[in-house]
Formats: structure tokens, C-alpha cells, sequence
């Protein structure tokens, strides 16, 4: 199991521990997603995760054993969080082990990339002029599209 | 003859539920001839249920899961299917 | 000062703490290379890194910095080790901190591409069939090459 | 008048030496009117100490740095420089 959902801080020493295990590949990349205090102008004070626990689960599984085959990944790890998230903690974590810093840096950024656009999670930022959910980003589709056409490597 | 329909995010919120079922008995089949039922006949069937229903369901962008894999509006939908309905996701 | 040349093993886990600090970006990417076991078909012992200090500062120095500008770091760092390396220990770490992910994954990405033809660090693989200094990489020119051009950002 | 040659990895080892004072008042100017000594000089100088000297300076893609800094063999040498020459740099 290479997924984890879970409402608890993510321990990203752990985390990171456990992707490089005893033997570690060459090539270690890691991306790590906090909560922030804004979005834009607007000060934000928690972030409440929505997700859909049985599919999301499917989908980072699909989404990691996806990358691991384009990229040649040795392991792979993506952590989600769910539920209210105050700020300045993390969201999300990714790890890929290579061997070679290519694969496994591309491979971070197409985990991250694939799970904004496709698995099943929805923020609303709490503020001091109450809750409001978040938009999808147009750009999170563009990201993601590049990766399809293989424009990106 | 049921399937499970799950709404999340703002369409949970806009329709105030989370999950509920659903008889197909009642739902028009899409093409008389083969009797099928598709995610749009189910998407139609709710929308008739009032004003409320019809705008959150005809939001553009709103993405449908069936059997937790993301479907286009012809996948057919049968007994015991999970039909979920909700808009663009933004994790991450 | 945010780059170190170290005799000693990187502290990965000290690294990011450092990194990330009290108040986290939204965004942060890590790599870590490790010393491989093997080159291709031959078996490797341990690496030497032979390095030029003064000038590898420098280089390294700027190659962070011209990452901070271009993908608007708000924090970056740079950790390289010389001398002799066993086996799966540490060589290399960089991590950089931003507010979209997109950016602190390019700034590593970039950074590593930089760091492999620009800072002065040499291989020599000890092996059972002796030393042997370890060829430059064409592909790392090619890489490297990506960021002057601009294709990759 | 005096610059460092500092030399790395296999160069080094060629060459049994990591740094050695250089005089530059016999090395032969590039240009006899202005008096200038450019590192391509340097390697000229250099690769007249003998065949050992002159392979290892000459190969290809060897990599010259001036007080630090990458430089074209065109790069102007001023009395207390340092002058590195070395192979590829392969770190990371």
C-alpha cells in the first residue's frame, strides 16, 4: 500500500524514511503541500478537505502505479489529508525513488499534477468573512494536459 | 432495481444531501428498444424534481463518477451501480 | 548562507526542518541523490568527490540565486558533499520553498541540472577492478541546455 | 608577476600536481603591441613542458576557470590570478 489518506498531520520524516528504506535508489524527490494564510488577498484561517474516500483512494493508486511505469520509479508514496486543516500544516506529500534525479523529479510533479485535476477532494477555505469553497484552477488543467501529450518528460 | 447516488462539495450543500438511493424503475430509459438507462437519464430524472435540483445538476463542469471512476453522460448505470455527482476536484 | 559543502553526511531531516521553518510556503520540493552500488554493469564500492571549494561555493552560490529570481523562491538551499562516500550514503541535496508547487519542483529540477555541469565536483568510483573517474554525461548538457533555451520552466 | 595554476581530478593526477605558482615574465604575449597574456598563452606555455603536459592540456573539452569563474581560452590574465584547469565537472 502506497497510499494513505488521513485526517493526521502528515509526518514527513516518516514518510520520507520510509520511501528510502535501507537501500536507496539514486535519485530521491520529494513534494510537500502546507495549508497557506491567503489566497490572493483574502486571509484564510483553515482549510476543510471534502473527499470521497473510496474513489480517491482508487485513483492515487491508479495516479502512482501510472507514474511509476512512465518514469521507472523503484517506490512511490502519496499521503492526502482530509478534514479541517489549520494553516501552515501540510496537505499533501508525494515521494519518488529513481535512479536517475530526472525520473524521479518528473515523477513528483506528474503525481501532483494528475492529483489536482483527478482525485476526489474539494477545499473550502475558512476566513474571517466566512467559508467559501475553492475554484478549480484553469491552470491545474493545463498542467495536467502537458503530461498527457507528453510534452512534458 | 437501485443505485446509490453520492453528491460532494458545493453540490452536497446546494441539494442538503450527501448519499441517498435511487429506484431506477422510475427512470425513463434512454432508447425505448433496449431499455437502457444512462447517466444522463439519471442526471434528467433528478433535475425534474424542482428548480433546486435542475440548476445544481446543470451547473457546467459537474463531473459524474460511476463506480468511482469518472464516466461521460452515456455510461450505463444498472443495479446496485454508485453514481456520484460533483464539481471540479481540487485537491492537493 | 544557503549552501554548504560538507565532508560529513547530509541530515536530510535537519535539512528540511531548516528549510521549511516556522511559517511554511505552500510549496516544497526536495531531491536527494544518493551514491549507487553500480554503474551500469560494474559494481561500485564507494565514490570519491573531488571538489574545487572556493569556486564550487560560488557557482553554487549563484546557481541558487538565479533559481530564487526565476521561479520566485521564497527560501532554497543547497547542500554538497566531498570526499569519500560509501555506498548509499548521501551526495547531493537540494530543497526549495514557493508558493505553487509548479515552481519549487522546476527550481530542484533546475538546480540539479545546473549544479551537474556547472559546479566543480569530480566522481572517481572505487570498484573491485580499481578507480576509474566517472565520464561526463552528454544527456546533462542536454538538460542543462533545456533551461538556458527555456523550454522547461 | 605571478599567477596560481591550480589543477583537478584526472588532470591532476596527470600531471602529479594540484597547484603551482606560475611566472608570467616568460610567458610569450598573444599580441606583441599591447603585452597581453590570455589563458590560451597559459596553455601554450604550459604545453611546451613536455609531451606529458601537452596531452593532458590539449584534450578536448578541457575546462579553464579565472579567479573561479568559467572563461574562453580568449580571457585576459592579470598578475595574482588563479587559473584552474580541469576536466568536465561531474557532480551531483
Amino acid at each position: 500500500m502506497t497510499v494513505s489518506l488521513q485526517a493526521e498531520p502528515i509526518d514527513v520524516v516518516a514518510e520520507y524514511a520510509a520511501l528510502v528504506g535501507g537501500a536507496p535508489g539514486a535519485a530521491v524527490a520529494t513534494f510537500t503541500g502546507y495549508v497557506r494564510n491567503h489566497t490572493g488577498e483574502n486571509p484564510v484561517g483553515a482549510l476543510e478537505l471534502e473527499h470521497y474516500p473510496e474513489m480517491a483512494l482508487r485513483v492515487l493508486e491508479e495516479l502512482g502505479q501510472q507514474a511509476a511505469e512512465r518514469f521507472g520509479l523503484l517506490r512511490w508514496r502519496i499521503v492526502h489529508r482530509f478534514g479541517v486543516l489549520p494553516v501552515s500544516e501540510t496537505i499533501v506529500w508525494v515521494g519518488a525513488m529513481a535512479d536517475h534525479r530526472g525520473e524521479a523529479i518528473s515523477a513528483c510533479e506528474c503525481m501532483m499534477d494528475m492529483l489536482k485535476t483527478d482525485a476526489p477532494f474539494w477545499k473550502r477555505e475558512q476566513g474571517p468573512s466566512g467559508a467559501r469553497w475553492v475554484a478549480s484552477c484553469e491552470s491545474d488543467g493545463q498542467r495536467r494536459a502537458r503530461w498527457e501529450r507528453g510534452e512534458r518528460a | 432495481m437501485s443505485i446509490t447516488i453520492k453528491l460532494f462539495a458545493s453540490l452536497r450543500e446546494a441539494l442538503g444531501q450527501s448519499e441517498f438511493q435511487l429506484e431506477l424503475g422510475a427512470i425513463p430509459v434512454e432508447n425505448e428498444a433496449s431499455s437502457v438507462i444512462n447517466v444522463a437519464s439519471i442526471k434528467a430524472a433528478l433535475s425534474a424534481r424542482g428548480s433546486q435540483w435542475h440548476d445544481a445538476l446543470n451547473q457546467p463542469n459537474l463531473v459524474h463518477a460511476l463506480n468511482h471512476k469518472v464516466v461521460y453522460l452515456d455510461a450505463i448505470v444498472a443495479d446496485g451501480d454508485e453514481l456520484a455527482l460533483f464539481p471540479p476536484m481540487t485537491g492537493g
